[in-house]
């Protein structure tokens, strides 16, 4: 079997799952996570193979794996086709490869986190997490997590989604990338509101895909643009010289900008909704209300990191207006800082988690404004593993916190929030020293962590070519991101159990921390193929990553020279941060003594208020009373039923005030009217006595022959 | 022999006695008799007519028939018609039969 | 086989009026007899124009199994079927949403001969327009649509389905006494109502030849609205389309189905079968304002839909919002007639016309199959059905997902040709309507959301207000088409190439 | 010159008339059946007219003259065209639908129908029709005439008898005075005609086809055509003469009704084409305008009016003069199209509104009301009525696929080829009258019924939906098929034409 057919085949298993356990297995659990994780199984193996294959290739990226075939039948003559297919180069294998691992991960660790094995719960429904059920072991009962009721249903969602992913890495073109990119943003809204029965995780999901919707209304109308100006939309018909140049020098018409800039504006916007960044945030944090680890995890690993991808794909056509890149910087830059901040502020979790990832994803996008390709890309990687390593931690802790809380039966103890934990380092070691190794690879501890390769070398770049304004943002977000992390890890393991439940928290199953292990790996691992050659000027292999996936780029990125000054401030920031935060909260034990609890970094600078209030009320007003009450139902509506009476009214002034009073009362009665009068005035003549008549006769008789005797005489 | 103008003379004053009974009398047979003069003196008419004019035109005589057999007609119906009204309203004066009147 | 050669159009026109002329001895109780009759006299001509479809010899231009018999020498109408690509497809869709139509009212108990009878004589009503080729024709099963309609929305409506028909019937025919006049002005000028003739015949008219002492362009711009406000009524553009969601919203279900799935699709073609061919240039004059109408429609359309509480009204003002990007890609067309864009422009148009006559049919369907069970459309009454319907919500979803023109669905498809179509012409335009599309997706979900998730509904969880599964004929009848919802979304090359050809041939 | 069909098929009436009267008074059913085989029978030889009517030839056909008073130049002479030979067919359904609809149902709890001395009335009936009959085959002016005022005369004692007690005398004499004075009118031109044809030809007869050379000059055709024109159509219910007829047909009794509208009506206006427009083409172009702006103003007028009706019958009267407005329009464009469209509607309408007074007969007989807000729920009872009466409505609202759409689309190109603001402002009207007949049909036959009339409605007999279908079948056939009656139509029409064209 060629590549080529391998790469069709890729995302194939796991949308055959969708079908399947949504048409015949929905009944059987186990069946469904079999089919399910045997499908991630197989994507995964392919796009080993894929990668591996891709590995072997010299000059993959001027010669990549593609194939297409026709799709869409187009108007120009009746023969030209619209084509479709698929596309490995560089960038493409990399990200296909973590892509593919951390899904798999996702699949194995569902099984342990929705409690499989476990009995059925004794109240619980379907759209709401379970419960948890009692059991009768050996004379006393006892609490135990309950499985999920929509086990399989939630495999299915999965594999939808693994399908959405595989689809949008694959892609030739922006459309069936598209594609996938909806797909995925439906899947996220299903699993998001897969506890539909919650009201915060329903409205969640609809948020979600609102937010996100926004920016793809923009990112189709880039791609229409885009396919008009060129006529394509596949990338390597776009990415070619002429075409690239044709598009810069093309203007937009709209604020000057360059036809590129335009495009790759509308296309960023889409970004900006699916990787979360400032202002389409929003969505993020509200999204951990799906199952929390792994739909979090989706939010956190993969799909958001679509939307670097989606960058980094057309890279070279946004790198082509400054103006855009400069936006595409600045939006990075401050999204970095501006989610770090709230981090800092949040008690849950997981919503640390979030905003730590809102601002990770931050230090992506701005590395592509500044042309950080291939350092955009490694953190891109890295940022991926040692992410979904967090999370599927702090689900790991969650369960073992609920597994406490069920011992306790004190359902109002919030498993997520981290001040009702603290100890945990001896409950649940695993996860402990799996979490302190994701936690530092985020904070960029130095050398080892692959966190730290991945950020330098965005450092490096942004000083080298002299951008100070995102060197110095970025620096201080990184700060920040070690604090907050020094103090989740704090707060969470460190120190003694705060509550009962921490006492009674228990380490999961081993389908968790497998996962957690094999990412812990690479977490630390991945970031070796990406070291600088001159690093401190050491004499050392020369950076494999770079060279591969900068192969990607039509002209190759130069390596930057090494330079002290960005590895001193990552070594600075990375470190204090961490001192920093543990010097803090070693000793914190209540929100109260948390110094950094204001208000507005609480509430997020208020943002989903003022969204509220901004657009979506407003929107709500003005459909219902100025669209529906006012226009349809007031002016038009009220146009139309004036017609009726009208009608009715013309007809009863013709019937009433013409054709009775006029032709009837006056023509027609009138006439007769007036013969009846004359005969009433004429009647008294009829006296009915004959002498009468005759004398009148006689009369008459004299008379005329009076006259006739005047005239025949005269 | 008599001039034509005796004859029109003599019927002339029977129609004009016939005449005034017919307007004067309050009598229906009064009135019926009045009728039947002023037929006759048309019927003299008729015969001296003829009898001066052209005596091989036997138009006048067949009219004089004609009116004989009307007038005999028209009595019989008159006074069928006189005795009936008598019958039901015991009178035979004209003023009184005026049922007729509108 | 010869025989059905020869009368193809005319066979699938006529076996469905037949079949009620049929119906009509049959007694009066047997309802079982009479839907099952019913239901496979409507799948005949779906066969035969599966049968025409694959006949059809796309690349071959023109109109193809034509027929034409005498009908009103008088003043030169003659009984004139044919069709090209562009009315096929709309053909196809007819006979293949009737007999779900019908099968989706075996609910139906109340005088079940008639409705029947209405429905089959609907369908060639339908049908007759599409296939017309002769302005006459087409006028006159323009207008024998409307009856059947007004009666199964006056007889078998909701509450208010007085109000709802006589608005129906009186606002269609009063659009459609323009059209009458502007045909007839046509038929004066030229004595023959044959359409390839008058394409052009119509268009070499000498512009220096006064017409009723008016120049020529005068008339035909008065004709051309003549024309385009009865078409406008009918797909409906804003604002005149405050007729269709009171009709929708009382009409039957399976009456709304066939209202939004193919009646709507009636004006659209009149648009792409008369107004372009006839009136080009008015048409380019005039596209602007269509433009303007369309993302009305599409943008206020969205946002009424948005404001409603009636399930089956917001699914009714969603038609409004799809109709919207059909005028949108017809406009684009006009302005920039023959142009590649153009043709893009109209294969999305026509592929969206087929689309929404898939996802609306089936939306108003999984309305009515809820509607039945519950006898409420209001939204505030529903809620956390989820766990009790799963598969029918899994494929309100779905349906929803189409309508909301999710990528790897039809209905993407089509918004994205019309969007792409349009963006180089009328740019402002796509623009708002994307916006529009945007709110799109708020209403499906509000609906979604509404319907479905929130928690456990107890009241109509248990006791006599249980809610029930779907059951399988109701399956049955959103199974064809959620197949073609995901075909199309994922290989619409089979039927885009049809219209494609017939576009690029015909304009 | 084989078997004399028109004068069997004028004096079968009146034999029939002569027939019943003999009967014993009490024999109604015998007095019905006769009238009932009298009618099939004429029914029949009128079927065989129209279709034994060879248009290839055109022209008047069935000829038959015979002497009556050759001193005066009279003859009796018959004859049909394309336009006749409709109307005689419709003259026969109407009167054989007239009589099943009137033997109607003497249940004492129904009593509908004409129960009260059928014999008498079936004689009177059977006169009109005679009368009906020779107006549309007689080529001779006199003959014409003369049956004109036979078909005129027995209204007022058909009304006056067995009409609606309340307005019966009223509209008897508003009746028959309206239409004796609109043929005393045209009776004067009429003469006028015969002394100057007699004049300028030398021979003095009434003789149509003669009358037709006569040559008259533009200057007495310019006087004499409106006199002779708007006499007849006063029978026509032109505007503003119409106002007998909503009255008249509001006092008739069913049978009487359809006839008066159905046929007399249609009388008027097949004189007035025949007398006026053929015998004074240049007169009918000089006042073409005056005619098409009444014929107009009848048509928007009558529909505003009908729709503001509560009463059915008034509502069905006015809608008829909208619609004899519109044959009047399709007289007055004087071209192909036009004329050809006004032949078929005076058939349409014939059948229509005879089928319209039927029902509504129906409906009054058991209900005892004709006021539309006190009716509803009449499907219930009697669902065959009720498709008839829609079927009937979707005729007058000009629906295609029905008899009134062929009619009327015509009339409507011919007036856009006259004046075509006309034809817009005419068409007005088919909104209003959709309004009006879809609001009323739900209103009476699937409103909710009132109470009191609860239990005490039946469904109509099997006459009755006999009667229903005939009328029925012909709107649907005509709408279908227009080649059944159309070509005829235009033969006629042509003849027209030639004489304009000539004058």
């Amino acid at each position: 079997m060629t590549t080529e057919t391998l790469m069709w085949l890729i995302p194939l298993p796991p949308v055959l799952t969708f079908a399947l356990i949504v048409l015949f297995t929905n009944r059987s659990k186990t069946l469904s996570h079999t089919l399910a994780v045997g499908a991630a199984f197989l994507s995964l193996l392919g796009s080993m193979i894929v990668f591996v294959s891709a590995l072997g290739v010299e000059h993959l990226g001027e010669h990549p794996f593609e194939s297409s075939v026709n799709w869409l039948p187009l108007g120009e003559s009746v023969e030209t086709y619209f084509k479709i297919g698929v596309l490995v180069d560089p960038t493409t294998a990399v990200v296909l490869f973590f892509v593919a691992i951390t899904i798999f991960m996702i699949f194995l660790y569902s099984v342990g986190y929705h409690n499989f094995g476990q009995p059925e719960g004794d109240h619980d429904h379907k759209g709401l997490p379970p419960h948890g059920a009692t059991v009768e072991e050996h004379g006393h009962k006892h609490a135990v997590p309950s499985v999920e009721p929509m086990y399989s249903r939630f495999f299915a969602f999965l594999g939808l989604f693994a399908f959405g992913m595989y689809v949008l890495v694959l892609s030739d073109n922006l459309l069936t990338f598209f594609v996938g990119w909806e797909i995925m943003g439906l899947c996220s809204y299903l699993l998001i509101g897969f506890w539909y029965a919650k009201p915060s995780a329903r409205d969640a999901a609809v948020k979600a895909f609102m937010t996100t919707r926004i920016g793809d209304v923009f990112m189709l109308l880039g791609i229409a643009y885009l396919y008009y100006a060129t006529g394509t939309l596949t990338f390597r018909e776009i990415f070619t010289e002429e075409v690239l140049h044709t598009l810069a020098t093309v203007p937009s018409g709209f604020l000057g900008f360059s036809a590129a800039g335009l495009i790759g504006l509308l296309l960023f916007i889409g970004t900006v909704g699916k990787s979360a960044q400032f202002p389409l945030h929003v969505w993020l944090p509200d999204a951990m209300e799906g199952p929390t680890p792994v739909s979090a995890m989706i939010h956190a690993a993969t799909m958001v990191s679509a939307g670097v991808y989606a960058v980094v794909r057309m890279f070279p056509l946004i790198s082509l207006d400054a103006r855009t890149m400069t936006i595409v910087a600045f939006i990075g830059a401050f999204t970095a800082i501006f989610a770090a901040t709230i981090a800092v502020a949040q008690n849950d979790i997981k919503r640390v988690l979030a905003y730590s990832t809102i601002s990770q994803l931050g230090f992506m996008i701005a590395a592509l404004g500044i042309g950080a390709y291939v350092a955009a890309v490694f953190h891109l990687i890295t940022h991926a593993f040692f992410k979904a390593l967090l999370f599927l931690g702090s689900g790991s802790v969650i369960h073992g916190m609920e597994h406490g809380v069920l011992h306790t039966g004190n359902h109002h103890v919030d498993p997520q929030d981290m001040f009702n934990m603290g100890g945990l380092r001896r409950k649940m070691p695993i996860t402990f020293w799996t979490f302190l190794i994701g936690g530092f690879a985020l904070a960029g501890f130095p050398l080892i962590t692959a966190g730290f390769w991945s950020k330098d070398e965005i450092f490096a770049d942004a000083f080298a070519n002299g951008h100070w304004a995102v060197f110095i943002t970025l620096a201080l977000a990184a700060f920040m991101t070690a604090f907050y992390t020094m103090r989740q890890i704090t707060l969470t393991f460190l120190g003694e159990p705060r509550t009962q439940e921490a006492e009674h928290a228990q380490e999961t199953p081993w389908t968790m921390t497998t996962p957690l292990i094999i990412l812990s790996i690479f977490a630390i691992a991945y970031g070796w193929v990406g070291i600088p050659e001159d690093f401190m000027g050491l004499p050392l292999q020369p950076n494999w990553l770079h060279e591969f996936v900068g192969g990607t780029l039509a002209e190759h990125p130069e390596t930057i020279a090494f330079s002290w000054i960005p590895l001193l401030t990552s070594l600075v920031v990375a470190l204090g941060g961490l001192y920093l935060g543990w010097m803090t909260y070693r000793s914190v034990s209540s929100p109260a003594e948390d110094r950094f609890q204001i208000p507005l970094l609480k509430n997020k600078y208020y943002f989903d208020e003022f969204y509220d209030r901004a657009f979506v009320k407003p929107a709500y007003w003005f459909a219902e009373n100025v669209v529906y009450r006012f226009l349809d139902q007031g002016v038009i509506d009220g146009i139309l039923h004036s017609f009726g009476p009208a009608t009715d009214r013309l007809g009863s002034i013709i019937r009433n005030n013409f054709d009775l009073p006029v032709i009837n009362r006056f023509f027609g009665d009138g006439s007769a009217e007036v013969t009846y009068r004359a005969g009433d005035k004429l009647r008294a003549v009829q006296t009915g006595r004959i002498q009468q008549y005759l004398m009148l006769a006689l009369v008459v008789f004299i008379a005329i022959g009076a006259v006739l005797y005047f005239f025949l005489m005269a | 022999m008599v001039p034509l103008s005796w004859y029109l003379i003599f019927a002339a004053l029977l129609f004009s006695i016939g005449l005034f009974g017919v307007l004067s009398r309050r009598n229906a047979v009064a009135i019926l008799l009045g009728i039947e003069l002023m037929l006759n003196s048309v019927n003299i008419n008729l015969a001296a007519f003829w009898r001066y004019g052209d005596v091989t035109q036997m138009a006048g005589q067949v009219f004089a028939i004609i009116v004989f057999a009307v007038a005999a007609a028209e009595v019989s119906v008159g006074l069928a018609l006189v005795i009936s009204v008598y019958r039901r309203r015991n009178t035979v004066v004209a003023d009184d039969i005026n049922m007729m009147k509108w | 086989m010869n025989f059905i050669d020869a009368q193809l159009l005319s066979l699938i026109l006529f076996v469905p009026a037949i079949a009620a002329v049929i119906i009509l001895f049959f007694p009066d109780g047997e309802n079982k007899l009479i839907r099952w009759f019913a239901f496979g006299a409507s799948l005949i001509p779906f066969v035969l124009s599966l049968v025409a479809w694959f006949r059809f010899d796309a690349n071959q231009p023109g109109f193809q199994f034509e027929e034409s018999y005498v009908w009103y020498e008088a003043i030169g109408s003659s009984f004139h079927l044919g069709v090209d690509g562009l009315s096929l497809t709309m053909v196809l869709l007819t006979t293949l949403l009737t007999p779900l139509a019908i099968l989706a009212s075996f609910t139906i108990t109340d005088r079940v001969k008639w409705y029947m009878m209405l429905f089959l004589f609907l369908e060639t009503g339908m049908l007759g327009v599409f296939m017309a080729l002769d302005l006459l024709i087409f006028f006159v099963f323009w207008e024998v649509g409307l009856v059947p309609m007004y009666f199964l929305i006056n007889q078998w409506g909701s509450a208010n389905r007085n109000y709802a028909s006589l608005k129906f019937l009186i606002y269609t025919m009063g659009g459609s006494l323009g059209l009458l006049l502007a045909i007839q002005l046509l038929g004066v000028l030229f004595q023959t109502f044959d359409l390839v003739t008058l394409y052009e015949r119509w268009n070499s008219i000498d512009p220096a030849t006064p017409l009723l002492g008016m120049s020529v362009s005068t008339v035909k711009t008065v004709a051309f609205w003549a024309f385009a406000i009865a078409f406008a009524i009918k797909v409906p553009i804003w604002p005149f389309h405050t007729w269709l969601p009171d009709a929708h919203t009382e009409a039957p279900t399976a009456g709304s189905m066939l209202l939004a799935g193919v009646l709507l699709k009636l004006g659209a073609y009149g648009f792409l079968r008369l107004i372009l061919p006839l009136y080009p240039d008015e048409a380019r004059i005039f596209a602007g304002v269509l433009a303007l109408l369309a993302t009305a429609a599409i943008v206020f359309g969205a946002f009424a839909s948005y404001a409603q509480t009636d399930f089956k009204r917001l699914v009714a003002y969603s038609s409004v919002n799809h109709m919207g990007f059909v005028v949108l890609g017809i406009a684009a067309a006009a302005l920039a007639a023959g142009t590649n864009d153009a043709n893009i422009a109209l294969n999305g148009a026509i592929l969206q016309m087929f689309n929404h006559g898939l996802s609306a049919a089936g939306m108003f369907f999984l309305v009515g199959v809820i509607y039945e069970r519950t006898h409420t459309r209001d939204l505030e009454k529903f809620g956390g059905l989820f766990p009790l319907v799963p598969v029918y919500g899994g494929i309100l979803i779905f349906t929803s997902m189409a309508s909301l023109g999710l990528p790897g669905l039809n209905g993407f498809i089509s918004e994205f040709l019309v969007v792409r179509g349009s963006w180089p012409i009328l740019t402002v335009y796509t623009v708002i309507s994307m916006l529009g599309l945007l709110f799109t997706g708020a209403y499906i979900l509000k609906g979604i959301k509404k319907v479905l998730h929130g928690p456990l509904n107890e009241h109509w969880a248990h006791g006599e207000h249980r809610l029930t599964e779907i059951n399988a004929r109701e399956v049955l009848v959103m199974v064809p088409l959620m197949a073609l919802i995901l075909w199309i979304g994922i290989w619409p090359a089979w039927i885009l190439d049809v219209i494609n050809k017939a576009v690029v041939t015909l304009f | 010159m084989n078997f004399p069909v028109l004068s069997v098929i004028t004096f079968t009436p009146v034999v029939a008339a002569i027939i019943i009267l003999l009967l014993p008074a009490q024999r109604k059913n015998e007095a019905r059946a006769v009238a009932l085989a009298a009618a099939a029978f004429a029914l029949i030889l009128s079927f065989w007219v129209y279709f034994h009517y060879d248009q290839a030839a055109a022209g008047y056909q069935f000829v038959e003259t015979y002497r009556w008073l050759p001193a005066l130049g009279i003859s009796l002479k018959f004859g049909v065209d394309g336009i006749s030979a409709p109307l005689v067919l419709l003259t026969g359904v109407v009167m054989f639908t007239g009589v099943l609809i009137s033997w109607g149902d003497d249940h004492p709890h129904v009593m509908a129908g004409i129960q009260d001395r059928p014999r008498e009335f079936f004689a009177f009936l059977f006169i009109l029709a005679a009368g009906v009959f020779g107006v549309f085959v007689s080529l001779d002016l006199f003959m014409l005439f003369f049956f004109y005022e036979i078909a005129v005369f027995p209204m007022y004692l058909l009304i006056a008898i067995w009409g609606w007690v309340v307005t019966r005398e009223y509209a008897a004499m508003k009746l028959t005075l309206y239409l004796f004075v609109g043929s005393v009118v045209s009776l004067v031109g009429v003469l006028a005609m015969y002394w100057v044809a007699g004049q300028n030809t030398g021979v003095y007869t009434f003789d149509m086809l003669e009358m037709e050379k006569a040559g008259f000059s533009q200057a007495f055709q310019n006087i004499w055509f409106l006199p002779v024109f708007l006499g007849f159509a006063v029978l026509g219910g032109i505007w503003p003469f119409h106002n007998w007829s909503p009255d008249g047909h509001v006092a008739a009794p069913t049978a009487v009704s359809m006839f008066h509208a159905g046929v007399l009506m249609k009388l008027g206006a097949f004189a007035a084409l025949r007398v006026g427009i053929m015998l004074l083409p240049q007169g009918a172009q000089t006042w073409q305008w005056l005619i098409m702006l009444f014929a107009a103003v009848a048509v928007v007028y009558g529909a505003y009016i009908a729709f503001v009706q509560k009463d059915l019958k008034y509502m069905i009267g006015f809608s008829s003069v909208s619609h004899m407005g519109l044959v009047m329009l399709g007289f007055s464009t004087l071209n192909q199209t036009g004329l050809t469209g006004a032949g078929v509607q005076m058939f349409s309408h014939g059948v229509m509104t005879a089928l319209f007074f039927a029902i509504t007969g129906m409906i009054y007989d058991r209900s005892h009301t004709r006021q539309i807000p006190e009716l509803g729920g009449m499907s219930k009872i009697m669902p065959f009525a009720t498709i008839g009466f829609i079927i009937g409505g979707l005729v007058s609202m000009g629906m295609p696929g029905f008899s009134g759409f062929v009619a009327e689309f015509p009339i409507f190109m011919g007036v856009w080829g006259a004046q075509w603001l006309v034809a817009v402002i005419a068409s007005i009207s088919i909104v209003i009258t959709a309004a009006y007949i879809m609001r009323n049909i739900r209103q009476v036959f699937f409103g909710e019924m009132p109470e009191k009339l609860e239990g005490h409605m039946t469904d109509v007999t099997v006459l009755d939906k006999v009667a229903i279908t005939t009328l029925c079948l012909f709107m649907i056939v005509i709408g279908l098929f227009p080649s059944f009656m159309v070509p005829m139509v235009e033969k006629g029409v042509e003849n027209i034409l030639r004489l304009l064209g000539g004058a």
